[in-house]
């Protein structure tokens, strides 16, 4: 029965629904960003009333949230964390800094664009971006995940290597696990 | 042959109850904190979203096989506990094939599964579990004194370790065993906050201590087992409170009235309470709610 | 060989950790007999990058430096720029100054707040505290036109006036927020849990205050009367009349104490400052930033934030870019040889808890 | 006793006891000695066990490309006195070496692993782990004033095309100013 | 010719055969070991009956073997874990020195301890006693390591127990005339009240010893470790029933018809109580497993005392069922710790980690016999404590329960550091050689370890025989008002059935483990401990990332004020205030065991020349 083909679009559709309000964020404040998460998830803003919520390790969330720049040294423990989280995963880029380095644009110590080493589904801007835009990013994610289009992590197991290629060149000093589904 | 079939169904029945009542009330605890802390909070089935997200994760890991089947013997402990607690007096189909509902087997049927569960997490190699393990057997052995102390209480009392001739003791004399025995009712009430392990007694999985602790490895069909298992057991033990101390419940509303009412203590004090250290957990459990069992005690020796 | 003791890796990615860093803890037991911190996850290179810019540009990513509380550094900034160009900055710009160092030094005793009690596991107080502070971040917000990045003090004075009714509506936060600052009492400091979990803990005494080159309120809880802006006044500190709380206490809970009692004194600062301010321009025109050279010379300030004090030394080579900044945030002491210091003996339960009572904030360390 | 007071007095001391430290006065409370490096641990202690300046509040180095030299900068504070004492030495550029002060103020140890890994100077003695702020660094020493961080971000890092349009903002301000003022902004402005 | 003495002719001469055959290399001497165990064995499940005896003249005193239903129950303890131990030793103790020594001794005290169950006059019971306890003391010392101080501790104390009894059958004897137990029985009620007391006394000093009671258990976490683990399952598991099978006789036989003898077992059943408690809380401090494992059977042999101590029907039954289960769990449990030792060369808790996949089936077994020993449903363990607390409330023991309770509850804590230490953990590369133990060994742990799961469901196999056993010691009949097959009562008559519970547990275990393996099937991986959430950063090769050190410090840090005062030291201080008060004999005094040994013997000649005036 659940390999039909209709079915198992209802099935989707349930399991995208259920995924869409029930955001579990990765306590992990990469950066600056981190500052507005606070605001985001107590009263005035009460990002719980949308589903989100902290969880503690990789193990059990669903969204990794990098809130600014990424030192290269950041960014090995970004991919470790990320390739620890359970499918499906989501990656939000927070802030100016991870789409085009921001106001770093020409430090020797962080990444430019964050995209290129690990799969972004949704950026949110600004410097710094104000807990509307944050709640905005999420509802987009939301979106995005209803309509079955936040597919970054199979975009990453598929081109893994390419990932790969791109995190070791910045990364000399590989030592981790490898990585294999 | 076919009562033991039905009898089956009851409690297959009774099993799902719990887990819709147990998440509901997670799910209302939620609200109502946020309330409190002055935000509006998650709906109130929201815990059911997140347990089919949980349901509905593709992959998961494991450390092998301890781990693996350790939410199992998780659910051997609600699921039983629940058989074992008459839920509804005088129903035919929440009689739940309770095994006469004895106390001290309730006792340890309670400790089989986080003793599995610890097993398991201990073979994910995570010293964050192995702590948070070491952590929830010591304030085990603490709330479990004064818990025994109160269960001894009304078990010398009445004469019975049987919840169901407890229940029928309370219809006969149509006094609660709260009001006729209160010590006992208020250690086991002092012992119910470390049970619950809301704050200040989350010291097993404190995330700021020791990132969620015994559960930190596990995600996905894993944690969805243990969110469920975790809502049958806490709706067990509140059935459990009502039966021994507030007389039980003859239908189903009247159960959840009851029960919600005595939720409200733990969540409550949990809302307003920083949590304490191990020792100092274990401490408290060894001060007013131990006195409150030896009174207990002493009550049930001269009464 | 394998070691004895159980490796505990506290950070980066941990809840109970203030920011980006990381603590490799040895634990036998739950007794910690060995910590080590490493940093460097934040480091942007900013010292750096200013080397580059011009001595306005140099100016927008000073604020960038540590979120919690941003002004700190604006002001060491602009402070060390005028001292060696000289510069005079207005009256009323030295007392909107004041007014908004210590509006941003209540909006980073709130997230204390939020901090010291999250990491014990009182969430209800980091909803109301952190909740709170959006009404600071508002007047910010109409203020400079950002919430945390405010940009707002700058070489010669302050970006812009005052908006009409400002005051007024300052005034009103005030006194909404010192309500809410005795709610917080009643949650945090009347609470019996709370007091035990923190007495005792953390014990950071004079010698090894004095050892460590420990500032801020840290040092006011071992009983230094130690402030910046009393020692070193500067702007319109030494018109102003406040107390320096101190606690003998020396741990987590002095601490606490100490910041409680500061924080109603950044009221009665605040007030006294809209009491008293005058009126005249807020900035002294400065030069043409593309053509805007200081002379040769080096400065080195000091500013009282709410985690200590922040040392900001510019030295100029007369040219257009600065030749070497270097900032040296509270943390920068406390996060790491103190850090480690502390934390041997104690729980694995109050890790956290030492750290927001430090005021370990990481950005401020790496830069 | 006044400021002046306090200034002469200190001088008067530490010139008894390092009579070729050279000082330089400034207005306000601040007072700068040159001295050589070798006496930069007696002077420190000398200030910190004589003389109360028991605050070590910064220890700041200046890359003199042109003149070949790093010039470190000891600032230390005296909460008796209310006075900042600048004590400034300079090293050869090429082999910066100095000695190490940890042992009189705990703290200076992270400003000189600090020095070590930015700048490269070699403190003699000083125990810690090698690594501070980067981590697998090849480069040279990166606060070095010959290090381009600039060159090295375009040779390391992807830049995503479309920033170097924005190089040149002014016109999109004059763009912009021409705009209208919304509604709902209007009470902002002045 | 008599299987009584056939038995015993086959075990010493099998002995003395293996202790010859020592000299060949090779197989023989193991099959010799084995045979002389087994045969014995069989002999006895197959051709003794109860009521059975033999009797013969010597030396003036009649001897009588026999076998009564009570020792019948501890019989079937010795001979089934004799043969489980036996075999297994021959695998543990391969390419070992000495090995004949070792196979002497082990067939010695399992005919000792047959004998003295076989034993119905005091002269042959004391004789077999004696034999026990110096096969014991030569296995304590076997491994040649701290025999001064483990292996005289142990000495002084079995020579006092061995003293204590000797005087009581003196006593006995002077009294009544008889080496009979029988007649001793039969005639003790019409003794004097001081004679009433003083002979249970001094035999409970006796049996006390050997079952580890509360002050007198000092010799026994370093004797259970320093012995071979081989031997040590026998040690703990079967040697230390003896003390339990003395107690039991006296308890109801003797005590039960003095005047006030309620108080002289509420005395016995609270000293079992803090046994419990201590014993229990230093197994949890213990970092080496075996000392773990001794620890803990003083705590388990404290519940039996318990149970013994307080002599209802219920709490008899308990204590008789715990004694078998205690020998079948702590058996496997020191089984487990010499396979580990064996294959890894440590039992140090705090070294060993991760060898659940090396070791799985050891693991099994470990698993087993620690849900038994921490009393979880449905394993055996739980049906002996069940019956122990309800016989506690049930004769209205109001604070006794809470201390056995607190026991049991803080046994939880190292059974877990027990699993956790060897089984669980990072998977280190040290112990990555790691290979399963000889199937010689492993099969006699399962065999154990499957056999408490099998009398957790039907504990009527062997409540059946405890049930005759206690009808002879004057017992109501029980069967079918307090046990049926699968049935256990308490005195209200509350019920647990264990069959309709152990089927449950097993359909609700293996329809959440098909979901948790079916659901997700091809995406659920297997990591190695490795690769875990080490909050971001990758461990490394030098660091510990698995928690072992000072395991449960919390717990101690709530529960100092219990642990500050060791009984050791007690001891220590009696030692050096005799040794001051005999300030003269410091010449003769040479520091070896033999002193201690006079001293006790003087002490004992000395009471025995003034009992009279003592007691009158």
């Amino acid at each position: 029965m659940i390999n039909d083909k209709n079915s198992q679009k209802i099935v989707d559709i349930i399991q995208n629904w259920s995924r869409k309000h029930s955001i579990w964020v990765l306590a992990y404040g990469t950066g600056c960003g981190a500052i507005e998460i606070p605001p985001t998830m107590t009263s005035r803003y009460d990002a719980e009333r949308l589903g989100v919520r902290g969880a503690a390790t990789p193990r059990q969330a669903d969204v990794l949230l990098i809130t600014g720049y990424l030192t290269t040294k950041t960014l090995k423990r970004v991919i470790r964390v990320y390739e620890q989280m359970q499918d499906p995963k989501y990656v939000i880029g927070f802030g100016s800094c991870t789409i085009n380095g921001g106001m770093y644009y020409d430090s020797y110590n962080t990444i430019k664009v964050l995209d290129k080493y690990l799969p972004v589904d949704v950026y949110i801007n600004g410097c710094m971006p104000r807990p509307e835009a944050v709640l905005a990013g999420f509802g987009k994610l939301q979106q995005l995940i209803a309509e079955g289009k936040a597919n970054g992590a199979t975009k990453y197991k598929e081109n893994l290597e390419w990932y790969r290629g791109n995190q070791k060149k910045i990364i000399p000093n590989w030592v981790m696990p490898e990585y294999n589904w | 042959m076919e009562s033991i079939w039905y009898k089956i169904l009851g409690a297959i029945i009774t099993v799902i109850v719990a887990f819709i009542v147990g998440l509901t009330y997670m799910g209302l605890s939620r609200k109502i904190t946020a309330r409190i802390q002055n935000r509006k909070g998650p709906p109130f089935y929201q815990n059911f979203i997140d347990a089919l997200k949980l349901a509905s994760k593709t992959s998961a890991i494991h450390h092998g096989f301890m781990q693996h089947i350790g939410p199992a013997f998780m659910m051997i402990t609600s699921i039983m506990s629940v058989l074992v607690v008459p839920v509804l007096t005088g129903d035919q189909w929440f009689s739940n094939l309770n095994f006469k509902g004895d106390l001290i087997f309730l006792l340890y049927i309670m400790v089989f599964g986080p003793l599995g569960m610890a097993l398991g997490a201990g073979q994910t190699g995570n010293p964050n579990s192995a702590i948070g393990v070491t952590r929830g057997l010591s304030q085990m052995v603490g709330f479990e004194i004064p818990w025994v102390m109160a269960l001894v209480a009304l078990m010398m009392q009445y004469k019975t370790a049987s919840i169901v001739d407890l229940i029928n003791i309370q219809q006969e004399q149509g006094v609660w065993l709260m009001f006729s025995s209160p010590f006992a009712f208020i250690a086991a009430v002092l012992a119910m906050l470390g049970m619950f392990r809301y704050s200040p007694f989350d010291i097993v999985g404190a995330p700021t201590e020791l990132a969620s602790g015994p559960v930190s490895e596990n995600g996905g069909k894993y944690l969805f087992t243990l969110m469920s298992s975790n809502s049958i057991f806490a709706f067990a033990k509140l059935t459990l409170y009502v039966d021994l101390f507030l007389g039980g419940a003859s239908n189903i509303v009247e159960l959840l009235i009851k029960t919600f009412a005595i939720y409200l203590i733990p969540m409550l004090y949990g809302t307003v309470s920083p949590r304490y250290r191990t020792e100092q957990a274990i401490k408290y459990f060894w001060g007013w709610p131990l006195f409150f069992g030896f009174l207990a005690l002493l009550y049930a020796a001269i009464f | 060989m394998r070691e004895k003791a159980t490796t505990l890796y506290l950070g980066p990615q941990h809840p109970g950790i203030t920011g980006n860093m990381m603590i490799r803890l040895k634990v036998e037991g739950d007794t910690i007999v060995g910590a080590t911190t490493e940093v460097g996850y934040l480091h942007r290179a900013f010292e750096k990058l200013q080397e580059k810019r011009n001595w306005l540009q140099s100016f927008t990513l000073m604020c960038r430096f540590c979120v919690p509380e941003t002004d700190p550094m604006e002001e060491s900034y602009a402070r060390a720029v005028e001292a060696i160009e000289g510069r005079e900055v207005p009256e009323r710009a030295k007392y909107i100054r004041v007014m908004v160092l210590e509006l941003a030094r209540l909006a980073s005793f709130m997230l204390w707040y939020g901090g010291q009690n999250g990491s014990l596991g009182l969430y209800t107080m980091g909803q109301w505290s952190v909740g709170d502070r959006n009404y600071i971040l508002d007047l910010f917000e109409e203020l400079t036109g950002g919430r945390v990045y405010h940009m707002y003090i700058w070489p010669g004075g302050v970006r812009r006036d005052l908006p009409k009714g400002f005051e007024q509506r300052v005034l009103k936060t005030l006194n909404y927020l010192e309500k809410r600052l005795d709610d917080y009492d009643d949650l945090m400091f009347d609470n019996a849990i709370f007091k035990k979990r923190v007495q005792g803990v953390g014990i950071v005494n004079k010698e090894k205050a004095i050892e460590h080159g420990v500032v801020g309120p840290v040092l006011r809880g071992c009983g230094i009367k130690s402030d910046i802006r009393i020692d070193d006044p500067y702007e319109v500190y030494d018109k102003l009349d406040f107390e320096v709380p101190t606690s003998d206490g020396a741990d987590i809970w002095a601490r606490a104490l100490v910041r409680r009692r500061e924080a109603r004194q950044s009221i009665r600062i605040i007030r006294q400052v809209i009491d008293m301010m005058p009126g005249g321009s807020v900035y002294n025109k400065i030069p043409n930033p593309q053509k805007w050279t200081l002379p040769k010379g080096d400065a080195y300030v000091r500013t009282e934030s709410v985690r200590g004090e922040i040392g900001m030394y510019i030295a100029s080579d007369g040219g257009l870019n600065p030749r070497r900044v270097h900032l040296r945030g509270a943390a920068y002491v406390h996060a790491i040889t103190l850090l480690e210091d502390v934390l041997i003996g104690e729980n694995i339960a109050d890790v956290s808890a030492i750290m927001n009572s430090l005021g370990t904030c990481p950005p401020e360390i790496e830069r | 006793m006044n400021m002046q007071e306090i200034k002469e007095n200190l001088i008067t001391h530490v010139k008894a006891n390092f009579p070729e430290a050279a000082e330089k006065e400034f207005d306000g409370n601040r007072l700068d000695f040159n001295v050589d490096k070798q006496c930069i641990p007696s002077i420190l202690t000398y200030l910190k066990d004589r003389l109360g300046y028991i605050h070590l509040s910064h220890i700041a180095c200046v890359d003199w490309l042109e003149e070949g030299e790093f010039e470190i900068i000891f600032i230390v504070w005296s909460p008796e006195e209310k006075m900042k004492v600048f004590i400034r030495t300079r090293i050869d550029r090429e082999k910066p070496v100095m000695p190490n002060i940890d042992m009189i103020w705990r703290q200076a140890n992270t400003y000189e692993r600090e020095l070590r890994e930015m700048f490269g100077v070699e403190f003699i003695g000083l125990e810690a782990p090698d690594e501070f702020l980067l981590e697998d660094w090849g480069g040279p020493p990166p606060m070095r004033r010959d290090f381009d961080t600039e060159a090295y971000a375009d040779d390391t890092f992807w830049h995503r095309p479309g920033r170097e349009d924005a190089l040149d903002v002014r016109e999109e301000i004059i763009r912009r100013s021409r705009e209208e003022i919304p509604d709902f902004a209007k009470k902002y402005s002045r | 010719m008599n299987t009584i003495i056939l038995i015993f002719i086959i075990f010493l001469g099998g002995a003395i055969l293996t202790f010859l055959a020592g000299m060949l290399k090779g197989i023989l001497k193991e099959v010799l070991f084995l045979a002389s165990v087994f045969v014995p064995v069989v002999l006895f499940f197959t051709n003794i009956s109860i009521g059975q005896t033999f009797s013969f003249q010597a030396a003036g005193f009649a001897f009588q073997w026999g076998i009564t239903p009570l020792s019948y129950v501890f019989a079937l303890i010795v001979a089934g874990l004799g043969l489980m131990a036996a075999i297994y030793a021959v695998s543990a103790m391969r390419n070992k020195d000495n090995v004949s020594f070792f196979y002497f001794n082990y067939i010695l005290t399992i005919m000792s301890m047959l004998g003295i169950l076989f034993s119905r006059d005091l002269i042959s019971f004391f004789i077999f006693w004696e034999i026990m306890t110096w096969s014991s003391y030569l296995m304590v010392v076997y491994q040649g390591k701290d025999v001064q101080t483990v292996g005289i501790k142990y000495f002084i104390f079995s020579a006092v127990g061995a003293y204590a009894m000797l005087m009581a059958i003196v006593v006995i004897y002077s009294l009544t005339g008889s080496m009979m137990i029988d007649s001793l029985i039969q005639s003790f009620p019409g003794f004097s009240f001081n004679m009433q007391l003083l002979i249970p006394i001094l035999l409970l000093i006796g049996f006390g010893v050997k079952s580890a009671l509360m002050p007198l258990h000092v010799w026994a976490p370093g004797a259970y470790s320093h012995a071979p683990m081989a031997y040590s399952s026998v040690f703990s598991g079967a040697l230390s029933k003896m003390g339990i099978y003395g107690m039991v006789i006296v308890m109801v036989s003797l005590i039960s018809h003095i005047p006030g003898g309620h108080w002289f077992r509420e005395v016995i059943a609270w000293l079992g109580g803090i046994t419990a408690v201590m014993g229990t809380l230093w197994a949890i401090k213990q970092d080496d497993a075996k000392k773990l494992l001794a620890y803990s059977s003083i705590g388990q042999l404290g519940y039996i005392i318990v149970g013994v101590g307080i002599g209802t029907p219920l709490a008899m039954m308990s204590g008789l069922f715990l004694a078998v289960m205690h020998a079948l769990f702590k058996g496997t449990l020191f089984m487990v710790v010499g396979a580990i030792e064996r294959q890894t060369g440590t039992s140090n808790l705090t070294e060993v980690t991760g060898l659940i996949r090396k070791m799985p089936w050891t693991f099994l077994a470990a698993l087993f016999a620690i849900i038994a020993l921490a009393g979880i449903p449905p394993l055996g363990g739980f049906i002996s404590k069940w019956m122990l607390y309800e016989s506690l409330i049930g004769s209205n023991h109001y604070l006794l329960v809470i201390v056995i309770f607190f026991s049991s509850t803080a046994a939880f804590l190292y059974c877990y550091k027990f699993l956790f230490g060897f089984f669980l953990g990072q998977e280190e590369t040290e112990w990555s050689h790691v290979k399963e133990a000889p199937a010689m060994m492993v099969v006699p742990m399962l065999i154990l370890a499957v056999s408490t799961f099998v009398l957790g469901v039907f504990p009527g196999l062997i409540l059946n025989p405890i049930n005759e056993a206690m009808q002879t010691l004057g017992y109501a009949n029980t069967q079918g008002h307090l046990w049926e097959l699968s049935i256990i009562f308490n005195e209200w008559g509350n019920q647990i059935a264990m069959q309709p519970i152990v089927y449950t547990i097993i359909g609700i275990f293996l329809f959440f483990l098909t979901f948790l393996t079916i659901k997700g099937y091809k995406e659920t991986r297997y990591v190695t401990t490795k690769d875990i959430s080490s909050s971001g950063e990758v461990p490394k090769e030098h660091e510990n990332l698995t928690f072992s050190m000072n395991f449960m410090q919390p717990f101690f840090r709530a529960v100092e004020p219990l642990m500050r005062r060791q009984i050791d030291k007690y001891y220590t201080g009696f030692a050096n205030g005799m040794e001051a008060l005999f300030d003269f004999t410091r010449r003769i005094y040479t520091g070896n065991g033999q002193t201690y040994a006079m001293y006790v013997v003087i002490f004992v000649v000395l009471l025995l020349l003034f009992k009279n005036i003592i007691f009158g």
